[in-house]
């Protein structure tokens, strides 16, 4: 089972563990963890200085949709890099600053495909994996408009990747 | 067979309604042609015509407005997504 | 104290909490986990058929310098990109495969400059950090030769980095 | 004031000793000059000409064999490294 949809945090070094445990082929491991920031709104046209600073979030998915996609991102990576175990972990519901969100971690022989297949996988995750942000602000609660550096993340894997 | 359509974040919020059943109507055979004929029921599905970049999917997968629609498919309106 | 050598294993899960504890601004925590492989030695001149399996590896390095220059690294990391804990912790000792060797986490705002920063770490810590790797193999004790692969990773970051 | 030089790895195993303290020879101004005055030895110090790629370090930090060398310092050479 390597993608996961919760409400619970996740233990990101027994994680990372787990991709390498009984093995003595895994030479590396690239993970990464997402966290909610408080300045998170400061990101939008609302413009930094003015923004609001986000008190907590609420993540909605589309179940049933969402480990569908993640499967097919990771399967896309596998097709793409020589790695061995991936592990994703999305946590829906609502969180505050500081709280983990997100989980990726990628084993294989070498780090440049460990790194590159994490980095790819996130980046796919942050445009093609249906999950959507309110914020809560002193000024009200709003939905997390998408980036458009996102989407320029995303395609950047697009032609001549790695 | 009915068509499950689902909707998702803002663009529910905007419409007050998650999910609705609705038996598809003769001409209408792609995404595309589904939105432009629940956005036409007025206030509040307009929502679903100005909605900036508005995705879909049908039975779980992305798919663009061209995409064909049968009975019985479930589909899924929404705004980009902003996960991660 | 943002680097250690060390001969105690550690605890990554911990080190990449430490990173955003307390802190309402760190947005992504990028991580690596590099480890002993059992087929180590196949990456050599010797070809990867014959290659003999990797049954222990010592790591000698420098003291004094090791440290300088892994903060050398850390602050070349500092100076390209905006980011906030960075951590690295490399072994030295007797170790067997599947044992970890090094971590290397960065903690930013963003997931770009996180992985980034990361990479970058760990590609100039392959080519500037003074340690040495001696396989124990079937076939007897071999220093393993430096790769061109790594410099090639470590030169990509001199011209047009990012 | 004596010059420290230390060998590291295979070079300190082919030439069976991890350090020693000369007083550097007047005419030996930079450390590839260093490299081959202790190279010139012979056996076992010719490793320090013939081992593939040789660094060296000067008061611990990375420099080429043009790095100038004044008494006191601490000079090492080793092959190139491997960690990680």
């Amino acid at each position: 089972m390597s993608v996961s949809v919760q409400e619970a945090d996740f233990d990101a070094g027994a994680e990372i563990a787990a991709l390498s445990v009984g093995r003595d082929d895994v030479g590396a491991v690239a993970s990464f963890v997402g966290l909610v920031r408080a300045d998170k709104a400061a990101d939008t046209e609302v413009g930094a200085g003015n923004a609001p600073v986000v008190q907590a979030m609420t993540l909605e998915h589309y179940p049933g949709m969402t480990e569908k996609a993640l499967e097919a991102i990771v399967t896309e990576a596998r097709g793409r890099w020589d790695i061995f175990g991936v592990r994703v972990i999305h946590r829906v519901g609502r969180l505050v600053p500081g709280d983990r969100i997100v989980f990726v971690a990628v084993a294989s022989a070498h780090r440049g495909e460990a790194f590159a297949a994490c980095e790819f996988i996130m980046d796919y995750l942050k445009t093609r994996a249906p999950f959507w942000k309110k914020e809560e602000t002193p000024a009200g609660g709003r939905w997390v408009d998408a980036r458009e550096s996102d989407d320029q993340a995303a395609g950047r894997w697009q032609s001549g990747q790695k | 067979m009915d068509t499950k359509i689902l909707f998702f974040a803002g663009l529910r919020e905007a419409l007050g309604v998650s999910s609705e059943s609705l038996d598809l109507p003769a001409g209408i055979g792609t995404v595309g042609a589904l939105r432009n004929h629940l956005a036409a029921r007025g206030e509040p599905w307009s929502a679903l015509a100005t909605t900036k970049n508005l995705r879909a999917a049908v039975n779980q997968k992305m798919v663009g407005p061209e995409a064909p629609l049968k009975a019985g498919d479930e589909v899924a309106f929404f705004p980009p997504v902003t996960g991660g």
